[in-house]
């Protein structure tokens, strides 16, 4: 049973990670906890299920349409919403992506109704055995996926100009502008790239979890957490994160009862924030005066 | 500024004027002129059950096809529906507002069992009737008051049942239950233990989950491990299209049962049509591809009025109340319309099959009693899920 | 320069207590006044209870900056506290809000040693995580009766039955209550020392704050307010259930509230609490079956107030109000 | 000729008037060092020239353009490059990146990596922990780095806000030995900013002391090496 | 001679770095003692050991013979120490009144009383209010009483800070720099006051200062610093004539 309950957890924990990395991401260069990336996904999948549906489009370029799309929402959010509000407190940014999120739900549910809708399954349904566990298919690809982006995000952050800038600009805002970096755009860079891991999200768990206006609350919650639980500021420790509570949401499940199951993450992240209250990866802030 | 402050006097003022002059009409109960009959509901049109919203859109087409052919004895019907949000102290509100300020005749066909618990005492106590409300909660069901038509039977009813049907049809001796962990689903439970008792049945396993949890598979894991005869699912049609996909990827090959308000059409759709083959599922009504003329007259009205939607059992929740509703107030005839005749004559509604439940036959309630012989949709039927489409099944004990 | 100042603040600190004395007057007046009914004391008490909710929220978010998106927990606990004292020991309304505020600090004030070095996004997501632990405990154990739910008797005060009229008037009472507390509270030397903490915490325990006891009573004074709206939830439709206190958006819902009418600001929440209770109402009295509309409307309103008005809109109000004063005295000169 | 001139230039951070009128001149090719104590404004005045800080009042022309409104991009575009006080490395980034990143701006890569080259070749130190992060450099390296970083620009006006800064004496030495070299070399302007007096003005041509926001002495360095007030504009007598 | 504070080979590191290196002084009670040194010696990080905002990692702090350096940092005021911040640390929003007021705060004696106005906790916060009153006019901060102190001029602020710190009725006070970032008006102005606050109040002050001009007017006895290390120690006059002082400001001059 543990086998089948790890991959299971690791295969669920997968989902998560898409949208805990774009939370990190957004969070290290603007401050700014968006809870409207889950809501990105959401339009992203109903933009991709619209496509195959009613423009008989096929699911890659679906995919990449539902890209394009939700890149420009992301872009859109900072400079009609974001960028007016950029130098307010946290609390300030925090409660315009719930204003934001209000407004994508709404639009959702006014364009494309509150049901819940299938998304064509992509992938044979046969399930697969993988040292002792059964998987299915759309699971491994959706693995297999979700890795490949973050190789893309590996090479993206290591290795190119913008890449490393936008690093630089986490780390110090000021010193990156006097490097001559363009730190408005960066920030705008910074939310294509939520919405680009918005739409990868959003499309690859909508055969799973289905399509509706409410798919995401779950995702963006655990994400939320995962992110938190690596220290906000660490992508790697986001995906880790995202694992480690898909992962313990299943063997509580499996274990102690599914009483314990949705309950997990948050025993987790309370626990964890009590003794460290960085996350695992978090910089633990000298007391500078 | 000014002109519209005195705008909004005069207003009021012909509003409390009208109010009063409605009151006049003493005949006609609250709500009725003799061109209109006002009904009212309460539907979670946005928030965490919206989706269930189709039950009120039910209704609604019902309605609206009614006065599109000219309402019922010249007098058209309308149904207002308002968001609760299913938050109770809402439905609170908004059924005072219905009873005080809309003056609504009845209440057709609401959603819910928590919004319906909150203002039940106060629906009783005004003496509104209350037609075929979307829950089975105990305290609604069995309401000691004459003025309430619960819908459907109280969930633990259903959940004994279920423990008769793996008995009986797949004959299994040692059962596993997932539940929805709410009221409907810990409702379910408790008739289960009771079903357990009576067919001498041992339940190895029982999980629950959260309505919105993404991943059902260590509930499906541990119906595996436990190694189950046969298993019972109390679940809404999303998270048993889930239960259904991980059974299928595990290859569980055990005979599953599953509560009749997860029989939706979404099921296979969302799980695929392998995944659900050969799913047994308890009903209350006919299928939507029934060839029953009823049936197919609620499919063009639903899909003329709401194109949208896709057919689901939980429209005919809300065409049921409708239907009984309108039927009442048909055989009113041209007489005042008041509430304490609408009860006689709901009352009077014995083996009617004119609409799309098979039959509808409403007990009487006296004084003192409970509301469960009032009940629209009394028994239960099965359909199992074979080669893409819902089938009749009737379990041996109803041959 | 400074005594026209300390006289205008004067002037304010006048006017703002003449203008809670009228709203509380016209309150009282409210259900006795012609034309209205039943129904809108009841509106008027969704509102009443929302505003004491978002006030607790207001000690805790906004005087002593922690921001807190787990407030539906304490309103939860307020509420079985109080269910279960009325359903075991046939407490009245009024003992069960002293019930509900005592179990609430107690809890409040355990999180409060908990979160103890928390702050930012960490905080949000800890108080999140406890709205969700209560959610599962009031789900699962079994003296909660999960989404069964207690259902409870009518309320009585001081042995009288109150019926709804009864109840905006009991809550009213407590919302004055509520009211007086944080205001005085915000002005002594408590307050004082949660909005030090709030602005710098080097400088306050420099100056000899202590950090831990006063982040704790933060803590539990807020989640007693709270408990106390949670009580009247409770009370209000007679019935608890985890289905309806379990749900982590009355949290957000009292966390907008505090921010939409301004977090440090005495009549914020007044403001803020009509905006997210009776917004929905409001809508519908334009829109029939406004839907998915009143979520458009509803995050287009809140995004529009913050960035017209980042610190609220009393805070907005008063900042107009100021400006046009200047402009109109400009004008005349 | 000059390459950059302040005239009246005032700045503030909320209440603080951080400069009050500060006006010089950059000659093309010198070494200008800006001598004054803590708070006297020195580094509000290269963040000025930089963009960081928006000046209130006054002009900051840089080969005969205004630079008064443009953002910080912008002028790193035009040749102005600042080593920060305090060094300010990315503590998360690698010494190689933390280098390119200096080069941000530019788009020629071959010249790019010449200079890369040039700069480990000037700091051999720095090429043997190109692989580290930033933050886990010793001081002197760190220095090192944000010189090279700035270089990495390939400007014609290098701003170097206190590089001595925490710095062993010896290590101090090294550094400004080091700057002197490409100051000959590639005939690159330099202001630098400093507390250390002695050092500064034994490596420069020009000085300007600021006090509470203004120049309160100028002159050539061996001058002011010499003089009185100098010294007593440090020790307060 | 009584020690009113006294650090005894303090010890501070932050990873490799060693911000203090066994540093070893002693404030003389009813005396005003500068720390002076340059930039990165470890001024900051000793004043924060001091006033118990950073451990240290080897060596002993005394407040009158009494060992602090397990002390919580709150507790400090009760002891008697009082601090200011190099860069301005006020409650921005909150008028001069109440900041001054919240250095009262070891004062407001109940805080379930106080926060309740309770007959007692009324008559105490009117005393405090006369109290800090006294003070901003003792620090010409009358008129300002009302005004949020984000609005206020720079060295208003400065002062602020002061009596808010003297608003603890302290036995001794810890200035950091207390005339950064002040024109010469506002550091004359300063100066004034520390003198009048040592001088009237009888409070012992320990001040960090980059303005020489400031602390060899100003202080009794001066301790220098550098890397982290004790340099020098005497009166302004033996340290103002001390080659290793002037080395150490104006940089090492091999010629």
């Amino acid at each position: 049973m543990f086998g089948q309950l790890f991959i299971s957890g690791l295969a669920t924990g997968s989902l998560y990670a898409l949208t805990a990395v774009a939370v990190v991401v957004v969070f290290r260069n603007t401050r700014t906890i968006n809870l409207a990336q889950g809501d990105f996904s959401m339009i992203g999948a109903f933009v991709a299920l619209v496509l195959i549906k009613s423009f008989a489009f096929n699911y890659y370029f679906a995919l990449a349409g539902s890209v394009v799309f939700c890149i420009g929402l992301g872009i859109l959010a900072e400079r009609v919403v974001m960028r007016q509000i950029a130098d307010s407190d946290w609390l300030t940014l925090f409660t315009a992506t719930l204003g934001m999120y209000y407004i994508l739900h709404g639009v959702a549910g006014h364009f494309w109704g509150r049901d819940t809708k299938a998304f064509p399954l992509t992938f044979d349904p046969t399930p697969i055995n993988v040292f002792g566990g059964i998987i299915s298919q759309g699971h491994v690809v959706n693995m297999a996926w979700a890795a490949a982006i973050g190789l893309v995000l590996f090479i993206f952050f290591k290795y190119t100009k913008q890449g490393i800038a936008m690093r630089a600009v986490t780390d110090d805002p000021e010193t990156a502008a006097l490097m001559g970096i363009p730190v408005r755009f960066i920030v705008l860079l910074t939310w294509g790239m939520a919405g680009f891991l918005a739409a990868f999200a959003g499309v690859l768990i909508a055969p799973i979890i289905y399509v509706s206006p409410e798919m995401m609350d779950e995702v963006l919650i655990k994400g939320y957490v995962a992110a938190v639980f690596g220290g906000l500021y660490s992508i790697p420790g986001a995906i880790i994160g995202a694992l480690l509570i898909g992962i313990c949401e299943n063997l509580a499940g499996g274990y102690l009862g599914s009483h314990f199951k949705t309950v997990t993450a948050f025993a987790m992240i309370v626990l964890l924030l009590a003794f460290r209250p960085h996350g695992l990866f978090g910089i633990q802030k000298r007391r500078e005066v | 500024m000014r002109r519209s402050y005195k705008s909004f006097i005069t207003a009021a003022g012909v509003g409390v004027l009208s109010l009063a002059a409605f009151g006049a009409q003493a005949a006609n109960g609250p709500g009725v002129t003799d061109k209109e009959i006002l009904i009212c509901s309460y539907q979670p049109m946005t928030g965490k059950v919206s989706s269930y919203f189709r039950m009120g859109k039910g209704a609604d087409a019902w309605f609206k096809h009614v006065n599109a052919n000219g309402g019922i004895n010249g007098r058209m019907i309308k149904y207002k529906m308002v968001d609760d949000k299913y938050e109770p102290a809402r439905t609170k509100n908004i059924v005072k507002r219905f009873v005080e300020r809309d003056k609504c005749f009845a209440i057709v066909a609401p959603l819910g069992s928590a919004p319906t618990k909150a203002v039940i005492d106060y629906i009783v106590e005004k003496g509104i009737p209350l037609i075929g409300a979307g829950t089975g909660a105990a305290k609604n069901v069995f309401y000691k008051s004459r003025t309430v038509f619960p819908l459907y039977p109280p969930y633990d009813k259903e959940g004994t049942d279920l423990v008769r049907f793996t008995k009986e049809v797949f004959g299994a001796k040692k059962i596993g239950v997932i539940y929805q962990n709410d009221a409907s689903g810990k409702t379910h439970l408790k008739g289960i233990e009771v079903g357990l008792k009576q067919y001498g049945i041992k339940m190895v396993a029982s999980e629950g989950y959260e309505p919105k949890e993404v991943d059902l598979s260590s509930q499906v894991i541990k119906m595996k491990n436990a190694n189950v005869d046969a298993m019972i699912c109390s679940c809404a049609p999303e998270p048993a299209a889930k239960v259904y996909t991980e059974r299928a990827k595990l290859g569980l090959k055990v005979p599953v049962v599953n509560v009749f308000f997860g029989k939706s059409p979404k099921v296979p759709e969302l799980a695929g049509q392998a995944a659900v083959e050969g799913v047994y599922f308890a009903t209350i009504f006919r299928e939507w591809d029934d060839p029953n003329e009823h049936i197919q007259k609620a499919k063009g009205i639903l899909t003329k009025y709401y194109p949208e939607e896709q057919h689901d059992a939980v429209h005919l929740w809300g065409f049921t109340g409708a239907q009984v509703f309108s039927e009442a107030i048909k055989r009113m005839g041209s007489g005042d319309i008041t509430r304490a005749r609408l009860l006689d004559t709901l009352e009077g509604i014995d083996n009617w099959k004119g609409s799309v439940v098979p039959v509808v036959d409403i007990g009487e309630v006296g004084p003192g009693e409970e509301a469960i012989k009032h009940l629209l949709v009394p028994s239960m039927n099965y359909v199992v899920y074979k080669g893409g489409k819902f089938q009749p099944f009737t379990p041996p004990w109803m041959k | 320069m400074a005594d026209i100042n300390a006289a205008f603040k004067a002037k304010m600190v006048q006017r703002k207590w003449a203008a809670m004395g009228v709203l509380f007057l016209a309150a009282v007046i409210f259900p006795m006044a012609p034309g209205v009914e039943s129904w809108m004391a009841s509106e008027a008490t969704l509102i009443i209870m929302y505003i004491m909710a978002a006030q607790g929220v207001s000690i805790l978010t906004g005087y002593t900056g922690l921001v807190t998106v787990g407030h539906g927990g304490f309103l939860a606990v307020g509420a079985y506290a109080s269910a279960l004292s009325t359903k075991y020991l046939g407490t009245d309304l009024i003992t069960g809000m002293f019930v509900g505020a005592a179990m609430s600090a107690f809890v409040g004030w355990a999180l409060g040693l908990v979160f103890l070095r928390l702050s930012g996004a960490f905080m949000a997501i800890g108080t999140l995580g406890f709205a969700f632990f209560v959610g599962t405990v009031v789900n699962n154990v079994p003296i909660f009766e999960g989404r069964e739910g207690i259902s409870l008797p009518k309320n009585h005060v001081i042995g009288f039955e109150i019926g709804d009229i009864g109840f905006y008037y009991t809550a009213l009472a407590a919302l004055g209550v509520t009211t007086l507390f944080v205001s005085l509270l915000v002005r002594s030397g408590v307050g004082r020392a949660f909005m030090a903490l709030r602005d710098s915490e080097k400088a306050a325990e420099a100056s000899g704050v202590n950090r831990v006891f006063y982040r704790t009573l933060a803590f539990s004074l807020s989640a007693a307010v709270t408990g106390v709206a949670g009580v009247l939830f409770a009370h209000y439709v007679n019935y608890v259930s985890s289905e309806v206190f379990a749900d982590i958006w009355y949290s957000v819902d009292f966390l907008v509230a505090t921010v939409v009418g301004g977090s440090a600001v005495l009549l914020g929440p007044f403001v803020g609490g009509l905006f997210v209770a009776f917004l929905p109402t409001f809508i519908e009295l334009f829109v029939d079956q406004p839907g998915d509309l009143a979520f458009i409307i509803k995050g287009g309103a809140l995004i529009f107030v913050l960035i017209v008005a980042p610190a609220g809109v009393v805070v907005g109000l008063v900042q107009l109000f100021r400006w046009l004063r200047g402009k109109l005295g400009g004008d005349t000169q | 000729m000059t390459l950059l001139r302040l005239s009246n230039l005032e700045a503030s951070y909320g209440a603080v008037r951080a400069l009050q009128g500060v006006s010089m001149d950059v000659a093309e090719g010198a070494v200008v060092a800006v001598l004054g104590a803590n708070g006297a404004g020195k580094s509000t005045t290269l963040k000025a020239i930089s963009g960081v800080v928006k000046p209130t009042a006054g002009e900051i022309e840089f080969d005969g353009k205004r630079l008064n409104g443009m953002t910080p991009n912008q002028i790193v575009r035009l040749g102005i490059a600042q080593v920060p006080e305090g060094r300010k490395i990315f503590k998360d980034l690698t010494v190689a990146e933390n280098l390119r990143m200096g080069a941000y701006a530019r788009s020629d890569k071959a010249e790019i990596s010449k200079d890369l080259d040039m700069i480990l070749e000037l700091f051999p130190r720095l090429s043997e922990r190109a692989k580290q992060l930033g933050g886990t450099l010793s001081g002197g390296e760190q220095q090192m780095l944000a010189i090279g970083r700035g270089l990495m620009a390939r400007p014609r006006l290098l701003l170097l806000d206190e590089p001595s800064l925490g710095l062993a004496p010896i290590i101090i030495a090294d550094i400004f030995a080091t700057l002197r070299k490409i100051n000959e070399e590639k005939r690159m302007t330099m202001l630098v900013v400093e507390q250390n007096a002695n050092i500064a003005l034994k490596n420069s041509s020009f000085g300007y002391v600021l006090q509470v926001g203004r120049v309160a002495v100028e002159g050539v360095a061996g001058d002011l090496r010499q003089n009185k007030e100098v010294i007593e504009s440090y020790m307060g007598a | 001679m009584t020690s009113h504070l006294r650090c005894d080979e303090v010890t501070v590191r932050f990873g490799g770095v060693v911000a203090c290196n066994k540093i070893s002084l002693d404030v003389e009670e009813g005396k005003i003692i500068g720390l002076i040194g340059p930039n990165g010696a470890g001024k900051t990080t000793l004043f924060n050991v001091l006033s118990r905002f950073q451990d240290c990692d080897d060596g002993h702090v005394y407040y009158r013979d009494q060992q602090i350096d397990a002390k919580n940092t709150h507790d400090m005021i009760n002891l008697g120490m009082a601090r200011t911040f190099q860069n301005i640390n006020l409650f921005g929003e909150q008028t001069t009144l109440e900041n001054i007021l919240i250095g009262a705060h070891h004062l407001i004696g109940n805080p379930y009383s106080n926060m309740l106005w309770l007959p007692s906790a009324r008559r105490n916060e009117r005393e405090l209010t006369d109290r800090a009153v006294e003070i901003a006019e003792m620090l010409n901060l009358g008129d300002e009483l009302d005004n949020p102190v984000k609005n206020l001029p720079y060295g208003h602020q400065k002062r602020v800070e002061m009596a808010r710190a003297l608003a603890a009725k302290p036995e001794m006070i810890l200035l950091d720099e207390p005339v950064a970032g002040c024109n010469d008006e506002e550091t004359a102005e300063l100066k004034e006051i520390v003198k009048r606050i040592n001088s009237e109040l009888g409070i012992t002050i320990f001040l960090v200062e980059h303005d020489m001009a400031m602390v060899m007017t100003v202080c009794d006895y001066i301790c220098v610093i550098n890397f982290g290390a004790n340099l020098a120690q005497g009166t302004p006059s033996e340290i103002q004539s001390n080659r290793d002082v002037i080395k150490a400001y104006l940089g090492e001059d091999d010629e």
